[in-house]
């Protein structure tokens, strides 16, 4: 299926259409922000500490009285990076190893598998836990992190995906006709699960930016002064009952952008023919 | 009385392109204890009308036109809850694929006794008797036990007897079969052919078979009508029918059917059927038809044939069936230096781990058990055998695809070869080219035909995207396809084009050795025709020994020079084919000739049954 | 069933419908801000302060004016060097396990702040107590290595509690005081029960029972304070707003020595030059930054000063924002394109990482560009704090002489800023050894001049302390938690 | 079935060997140790140091220590905690109680509500209940979980005044008290189990429908209530039993969040704070805790799956 045949099908479905406008706005918003917010995100006001929403300040103001528009508009840029990072390095090696198990069967299927299955029993933000404790907290320095506990689930997918083709007949015509391993994944297996994969990329995308904005909000993630939506949220959780939009517009933007890539991928699957069925959130 | 009439009945898609409907006008009469058979090729709309006849239609389709009555009911319009009831008493089906229709969580014995109990026959203390009555009836051994099992835990052939029992447990008036034994071994296909007919003589039960097999149809049915591109053709008694089919196409499809007793390659069809959604524009078949004149612009309408039954079609032939003659001796064998010497070859699957050797579990059985055979150059040779006899393994175990327990595997030239590709070297790998039994999974669905075939030219002769480009069109001229298909994907070929092109890239490694994994079995039987001659002209011209697996006696026969028959494991006997045919010494290979005369017996076809 | 069986039932039942006696229960969460490791040991590291405080006396206690007033002691008096105190104790107090209070008690109780196998911290503050000599019952004589005028104002620490002779290896376990409330059952991560003290020697309290729930999160004891399962808790300024106006609590705020700060190593380069380090400083309008923080009177402004607004040792500098010198400063250290600062910081402490953003957004315009860095929470005391060359700390409220003392004396062990002036330390001295509180007021001022001026801690203001209770309790004061006396608490419905 | 059964069994012991591993070489990975963690500002003395290293045992090399620790494991002794010095046992046991009442809370009403809306759902594929419903568990699903708890606390905490905000009971409270506390996380948590198992159930239920089975039922005049309950019910779900326990399982971590936002005294808030005291031993339990959850969370589904799926039972082996 071509690209543009693909999109075809995607803005067919109502919830692909909701889904790609809103990566789309949030794809787009993240590009322009800087240029187009009103206010300085880091510019702290003394006297406009917690402001309602107004005409001055659309979203409010934070305890800093800074303006939330700005920061609301700016604060994913961070994140979205350090997930595209992240998932690009997640796939990698998640595909990988992925596709060599399932290519491998017998041993090397069943040891490499155990210890996947062993790390993916602990949960994900324990492992994160300890490993920022042991790389230090900074957004940049979750990237390994992040591509690591989350390819896990990828080494999965990608198996399973693998699965289905390695006992075909063609990939077995490969064999037969001497193909090195290497050729043999990448010219028959990946062609073949590159739809799932790329569906599947889009929702490691997407959980990775909730594990940052987890992460964040928890105090692991980006640094502040940076605006950034799980820093909001965890810098306004204490008084939302007083000034409930510092939580609110952050919370807004982070969910409609997840749910936006959600959507959309849900929408290219269902175009694609490819089964997302099992798709489990965190690894 | 009529119990089944279908009057201008219109199938069509329910979304897409407005094209051709999948099924188009058919109308179709049967009184009480009449039995019909469908014949046609895959995608000509007979399963689709077929379950049309109890007022089921696919989802993605849609009733466009026509009516069904049956018993007097319109079932298509009728109320769920009338279909219902007209369902089991008055009709009833007999899946294709007997092992998907059972519903794997319950057992026989329920499944049967609810077709039952819907419908209120029976008391329920009496329902488990008739269970097993129904059970005894389709020759099931030991009843009882059979009905505590699961689906799962039968055999195919016992899974279509317990969807026979299914079919018959509220004496159905109209009996429904889909491709009642197609999946089956030969020997099983011909008892559940048995049990059918008897079944039908026993409770007069009218009868519509659906198979692309004209000789399942033949035993059967009394009347065959030809679907083709979702028209009824053809709609003729059996005999009559078989001696001079009057439709053009039905004369090509009567001829491309092997025959045991000719040994000679069969006709094939020039062509393809119009792609499904197509327009239709006058006659479907003119673009293949050997007769076609200036009023086949126009959709024909049915005519009488002085014979019995009528036809579709503005020049009907009525002469009789003409067929390819008859090969006799042992011509054609080539006998040169062996290519492909095996000796003593040796397969088990599994192997007894560590634990079951310490507790004493004997190794698995051999399934190949010291097979020997030697492959002289440029010769084809059938390895025929049922399903399990062992020949598919010989064939991969050859490949170096499937380790091998025990013998020597030799390719005049290379020495002995290693037991896997990995171990083998490059001139040997490229020596020997195998292609497998379905085209669908063969071939890489991502892949263009450029792609497919540049592999092995890439592989080992290193080929540059010019000489890929040249001589991936000389290929597909080789295997009769149009240098445009480079571009295309698997996905935009038919069943018989994607085999031509696997049979391109095996032939594109120049291989000394072509080993066939029942290339033709997942083929209609007019494209199986084209294939095979394919194959046997590739290797000719090519001076290319074929090693050739079949389940089919008669195909094996037409095309090769000499045959092995494989029973159990071992080689049972091996010889000329056409001696192996006329002359059996093995009681097996006599039985396989049996199996493949009865299923394909319209040769001689008596004279009609009374009806 | 029996007749007397069913009567008996019938009591039962009568029993358990009956209303609650109306005993008086104050309900208070503790923290865990030592993750269940608290220890009623009051000397330990870990002790378990919110508890420690309402079971165990010290030998002095502030008055409201936050002087030194009798508590155990009753009087105490010093020789002219200020080396040998005398102090006078309370008769008729009894522990609560019925054993009587007197001199023994207290010279154990301050000499066990010596004993190594303790750890105490308290040790860095009066480890400077040479002996204690048991003059008789009530009364016990106190020498110190090195003269302290101020000895009283350090026995005010609130780690500083009496304890029976000898009960140190059990006293963690079962702790016996004589404070107001004696300990019922003990788990820091679960429930805590305290009862009164019947013998208490100021009078039974007026509360029967003090229960403290374990609630770890400040957010989830805010929740359980609105929820009226708590009565009281300290509030941060922007939950004010959820208990303003509102009948069912009452809200305190009170002057206290709290202080975020930011440390510059002295030692290290670029803060090694005094005109780095002082530009950073006034480069700050602090009453704005106190605004952002804690609100406009949230606290009291200051100039590097870590001594608590109302200390009489306080002094009260002028240190107006001033970015034109700032920068000029910067010009003359050899930085005329301004500086960078990579300030370490970390959400250790609600508001810590705040406060390095907002020093990043005031000092902006003089040239100064802070980067922030976020340290993990945990290890921030051992891997960050004294090592990185910036970085946020935070300090409890202390006695003038012990903070200086503390942080900035050279060779101090705590001395974060690494800051040694033999100047300095020379005030110190003389100040300890001044018995006339005037004399010594000069000095200690000289000495927080002289941090003001070349010192490597910035300290922009001290903040409040914020508390609400629930309508019901009455007796406690405006002040800071050591100065409330719990058995005069008292709940009215 | 047997061997089956002991196959199962020994991959989740293996696999609990191998998650043992894996922590302790995690955690060695940390900087500092528990002693740094333990004393905080006063580990800047050299003396206190040492003798807390001492005490704890931390001199003595990494193999070692993993060594004595795995060997008092095999007597069920999970060692004691170097930051509360308490047997684990103990710390960790009512804690894993409070955490099984909100999962479980969460599973028992959550599992049985999902596989009937997924069931719905696959029966009545692009109908409008479908599409409403599976958008709003896309929905739920994507939601981040801390996004999700601190609404439901705006909205039903403070707004609407209907529940508290957080959980105040603590560790030891009697299981009613926490039961009570439940409501908020148990829905947090429960959003997203529901979410997923909908989705899978759905998808099996579609393709179930569809299969040929299905249309022989039609095709025998069996009832459609009949159809829906004896065909399509049993079929879909049975092989879906193993994806619901695999998927509760990986759920699971969820509670981490979902319990320090709600302050609910479980492991996962535990965890959190084993993690900053640097409370090796503490960590290790934990996270072999998790392991265990996993495992036997996993273990049981397939076992019961093995149960209750004719297919799987009478398989070899």
């Amino acid at each position: 299926m071509t690209a543009s045949s693909t999109l075809r099908a995607v803005l067919k479905q109502p919830s692909g259409v909701v889904g790609v406008a809103l990566v789309v706005a949030h794809v787009t918003m993240a590009l322009v922000a800087p240029m187009i917010v009103p206010h300085n995100p880091t510019l702290q006001s003394a006297g406009a500490i917690l402001q309602a929403p107004s005409w001055t300040h659309p979203f409010g103001t934070d305890r800093l009285g800074r303006d939330l528009l700005s920061r609301a508009l700016l604060g994913g840029r961070e994140a979205m990076l350090i997930a595209t990072l992240s998932t690009v390095a997640a796939m990698l090696w998640g595909a990988m190893l992925g596709l060599f198990v399932a290519l491998q069967g017998g041993r090397t299927d069943a040891y490499v598998m155990r210890i996947v299955d062993a790390m993916v029993s602990i949960p994900w933000v324990l492992m994160v836990m300890i490993f920022v404790a042991a790389l230090g907290v900074g957004a940049r320095a979750l990237i390994p992190v992040l591509s690591f506990s989350y390819g896990l689930s990828v080494v999965y997918i990608a198996r399973a995906a693998a699965l289905d083709f390695v006992a075909r007949d063609f990939v077995l015509a490969a064999q037969a006709r001497g193909e090195r391993r290497v050729t043999i994944l990448w010219r028959e297996i990946l062609p073949n699960v590159r739809d799932t994969l790329a569906v599947q990329g889009a929702m490691q995308w997407s959980w990775i930016l909730l594990g940052i904005s987890s992460l964040s909000f928890l105090g692991l993630g980006v640094a502040p002064p940076a605006p950034d939506w799980g820093l909001m949220i965890a810098d306004g959780r204490g008084i939302m009952q007083a000034a409930p939009w510092t939580v609110l517009w952050p919370m807004a933007m982070l969910s409609s952008l997840i749910v936006g890539v959600n959507l959309a991928a849900d929408a290219i699957a269902k175009a694609l023919g490819v089964d997302r069925t099992f798709g489990v959130a965190a690894p | 009385m009529r119990l089944l009439s279908v009057a201008g009945l219109t199938i069509a898609r329910a979304a897409g392109p407005v094209g051709r409907p999948v099924v188009v006008d058919a109308g179709v009469v049967l009184g009480p204890a009449q039995t019909l058979g469908i014949a046609g090729e895959s995608g000509c709309g007979k399963s689709t009308l077929l379950l049309a006849l109890m007022g089921i239609v696919k989802p993605g389709l849609r009733v466009a036109a026509g009516q069904v009555w049956l018993d007097g009911t319109d079932i298509l319009s009728a109320p769920a809850e009338d279909q219902r009831r007209l369902r089991g008493p008055v009709v009833a089906l007999v899946p294709q694929s007997a092992a998907l229709s059972l519903t794997p969580t319950m057992r026989i014995g329920a499944q049967l006794a609810e077709a039952l109990a819907v419908h209120g026959r029976l008391a329920p203390a009496a329902r488990p008797a008739r269970v097993q009555d129904l059970l005894a009836r389709v020759r099931l051994p030991d009843p009882a036990r059979i009905g505590h099992r699961y689906p799962h835990e039968l055999s195919g052939g016992q899974m279509q007897r317990v969807a026979i029992a299914m079919a018959l447990a509220c004496k159905p008036r109209l009996l429904l079969l889909d491709e009642p034994t197609s999946g089956l071994d030969a020997s099983t296909q011909s008892g559940i052919l048995d049990l059918l007919d008897t079944l039908r003589r026993e409770t007069g039960m009218a009868m519509v078979c659906v198979s692309h097999d004209i000789g399942v149809l033949a035993r059967l049915t009394a009347r065959i009508a030809v679907m083709y591109a979702g028209r009824i053709v053809e709609d003729r008694p059996v005999g009559a029918f078989l001696r001079h089919p009057a439709h053009p196409y039905a004369r090509a499809l009567l001829a491309s059917v092997p025959r045991i007793a000719a040994l000679v390659l069969p006709l094939s069809i020039p062509g393809r059927p119009p792609a499904p959604g197509s327009v239709e524009q006058g006659c479907a078949f003119v673009p293949r038809c050997v007769r076609s004149g200036a009023d086949c612009v126009t959709v024909p309408a049915f005519r009488d044939v002085a014979s019995g039954g009528r036809v579709a079609c503005h020049a009907p032939d009525e002469g009789p069936l003409i067929l390819p003659a008859a090969r006799t001796g042992a011509t054609g064998a080539v006998r040169g230096d062996g290519v492909l010497i095996v000796r003593d070859l040796m397969v088990r699957y599994g192997k007894a781990g560590p634990l079951a050797r310490l507790v004493g579990r004997p190794a698995p059985p051999a399934v190949v058990d010291g097979v020997s055979f030697t492959l002289a150059k440029g010769e084809i040779l059938g390895l025929v055998g049922e399903s399990g006899s062992g020949k598919s393994t010989i064939l991969r175990a050859v490949a170096g695809l499937w380790p091998r327990s025990a013998g020597v595997v030799t390719l005049a030239g290379s020495g002995e070869l290693a037991a896997q590709t990995v171990q083998r070297d490059r001139r040997a790998l490229q020596r020997v080219q195998i292609v497998f039994q379905n085209p669908d999974a063969s071939l890489n669905p991502r892949q263009s035909v450029r792609e497919i075939l540049a592999q092995p030219l890439r592989l080992y002769f290193n080929a540059t995207p010019a000489e890929v480009e040249r001589q991936g069109r000389d290929l597909l001229a080789d295997v009769r396809l149009d240098p445009s298909y480079l571009e295309r994907r698997p996905g935009q070929l038919s069943g018989g084009e994607r085999q031509r092109v696997a049979l391109a890239r095996a032939f594109a490694a120049r291989p000394d050795v072509i080993l066939c994994d029942e290339v033709t079995s997942a083929l209609d039987v007019s494209v199986q025709a084209s294939v095979l001659s394919l194959i046997r002209a590739l290797c000719r011209t090519r001076g290319t020994a074929c090693l050739f697996v079949a389940h089919d006696l008669a195909v094996v026969a037409a095309l090769c020079d000499r045959v092995a028959v494989l029973h159990m494991g071992r080689i049972a006997e091996e010889g000329p084919a056409t001696l192996i045919c006329t002359a059996p010494r093995h009681a097996y290979t006599r039985s396989l000739i049996e199996i493949a005369q009865r299923n394909a017996a319209f040769g001689e076809y008596p004279e009609p049954l009374p009806s | 069933m029996t007749f007397a069986q069913q009567l008996m039932t019938l009591a039962a039942l009568a029993l358990l419908a009956a209303p609650a006696q109306a005993e008086k229960v104050l309900n208070r969460a503790n923290d865990l801000s030592f993750g269940g490791a608290e220890s009623l040991d009051p000397l330990s590291p870990n002790r378990f302060y919110e508890v420690n405080d309402m079971i165990y006396s010290r030998l002095v206690r502030q008055n409201d004016a936050g002087e030194p007033s009798p508590e155990l002691a009753t009087s105490w008096t010093s020789n002219a060097g200020a080396t040998e105190w005398t102090v006078t104790l309370q008769p008729g107090v009894t522990f609560h396990d019925g054993s009587t209070f007197d001199a023994a008690d207290v010279a154990y109780s301050l000499r066990r702040i010596e004993d190594p196998t303790l750890e105490s911290p308290v040790s860095s503050v009066l480890g400077i107590i040479g002996r204690v000599e048991v003059k008789d019952d009530l009364t016990v004589k106190i020498v110190l290595e090195t003269p302290h005028a101020g000895l009283p104002l350090l026995l005010l620490d609130y780690r500083v509690r009496m304890i029976p002779e000898g009960s140190g290896p059990t006293i963690g376990q079962t702790p016996i005081g004589t404070g107001p409330f004696r300990v019922e059952s003990y788990d820091p991560e679960g429930t805590t029960t305290l009862v009164a003290f019947d013998g208490y020697w100021e009078g039974r309290p007026l509360i029967d029972r003090v229960q403290f729930t374990a609630i770890p999160d400040s957010e989830a004891r805010n929740q359980a304070m609105l929820s009226r399962q708590i009565d009281l808790n300290s509030v941060t300024r922007d939950q004010l707003a959820l208990f303003k106006d509102n009948p069912a609590f009452q809200l305190q705020s009170f002057p206290a020595g709290g202080w975020f700060g930011i440390v510059f190593r002295t030692d290290t380069a670029p803060y090694d030059s005094a005109k780095v380090r002082r530009a950073l400083r006034i480069a700050v309008n602090r009453q704005d930054m106190m605004t952002l923080m804690v609100g406009a009177d949230g606290g009291t402004v200051g100039c590097d000063t870590p001594v608590r607004a109302d200390d009489p040792y306080r002094a009260d500098l002028d240190c107006p924002q001033d970015v034109d010198a700032a920068r000029a400063l910067l010009a003359e250290a050899g930085f005329p394109d301004g500086i960078d600062v990579e300030l370490t910081t970390s959400d250790l402490e609600p508001g810590m990482v705040r406060f390095a953003e907002v020093f990043q957004a005031q000092v902006a315009p003089a040239g100064i560009r802070v980067a922030i860095k976020l340290a993990p929470s945990d290890g921030y005391w051992d891997d960050v704090w004294m090592v990185a060359p910036a970085s946020v700390t935070s300090w409890g409220e202390r006695p003038a002489d012990q903070i200086l003392n503390e942080a900035w004396r050279s060779g101090a062990s705590w001395n974060e800023s690494a800051y040694a002036n033999p100047a300095f330390d020379a005030l110190l001295d003389q100040a300890r050894s001044t018995l006339d509180p005037v004399a010594a007021r000069v000095l200690y001022i000289q000495a927080q001049a002289l941090l003001l001026a070349e010192g490597g801690t910035f300290i922009p203001y001290q903040e409040d302390g914020r508390r609400v209770l629930s309508a019901r309790v009455r007796g406690i004061k405006p002040l800071g938690e050591d100065y409330i006396r719990w058995h005069l608490v008292d709940l009215v419905e | 079935m047997p061997r089956k059964i002991a196959g199962r069994l020994a991959a989740a012991w293996i696999t609990l060997v191998v998650i043992a591993v894996v922590v302790f070489v995690g955690v060695e990975l940390m900087p500092g140790d528990a002693c740094t963690a333990h004393l905080g500002r006063d580990a800047a003395r050299a003396e206190m140091l040492t003798a807390c290293r001492d005490r704890m045992g931390l001199d003595r090399p990494p193999v070692e220590r993993f060594a004595l620790w795995a060997a008092d494991l095999a007597h069920g002794d999970l060692g004691v905690s170097m930051k509360r010095e308490r047997p684990i046992l103990g710390i960790v046991g009512p804690r894993a109680r409070n955490t099984l009442i909100l999962a479980g809370a969460a599973a028992l009403a959550g599992v049985p509500l999902a596989i009937l809306l997924g069931f719905l759902c696959g029966l009545r594929r692009e109908g409008p209940f479908d599409i409403v419903t599976s958008t709003v568990a896309l929905v739920a699903m994507t939601m981040p979980e801390f996004v999700v708890a601190s609404l439901l606390i705006l909205i039903f905490a403070i707004w609407l005044g209907w529940s508290t905000g957080v959980v105040t009971a603590a560790y030891d409270a009697p299981a009613l008290t926490l039961l009570l506390a439940t409501p908020l996380p148990a829905i947090t948590l429960a959003l997203v189990y529901i979410a997923h198992i909908l989705r899978m159930v759905r998808s099996s239920v579609i393709d179930t429908v569809g299969a040929d089975f299905v249309l022989m039922a039609r095709m025998k005049g069996v009832p459609e209530r009949r159809i829906v309950l004896r065909h399509i019910l049993p079929n879909a779900i049975l092989p879906s039993i193993s994806l619901i326990g695999l998927t509760l399982a990986w759920l699971l971590s969820g509670v981490v969040i979902v319990e320090s936002v709600f302050n609910y005294p479980g492991i996962g808030r535990l965890a959190v704070n084993a993690v900053a005291d640097r409370d090796l031993p503490l960590i290790q339990a934990i996270a072999l805790l998790f392991g265990l959850f996993y495992v036997l969370t996993t273990l049981v589904s397939d076992l019961v799956a093995m149960a209750l799926n004719p297919r799987l039972r009478s398989l070899r082996g």
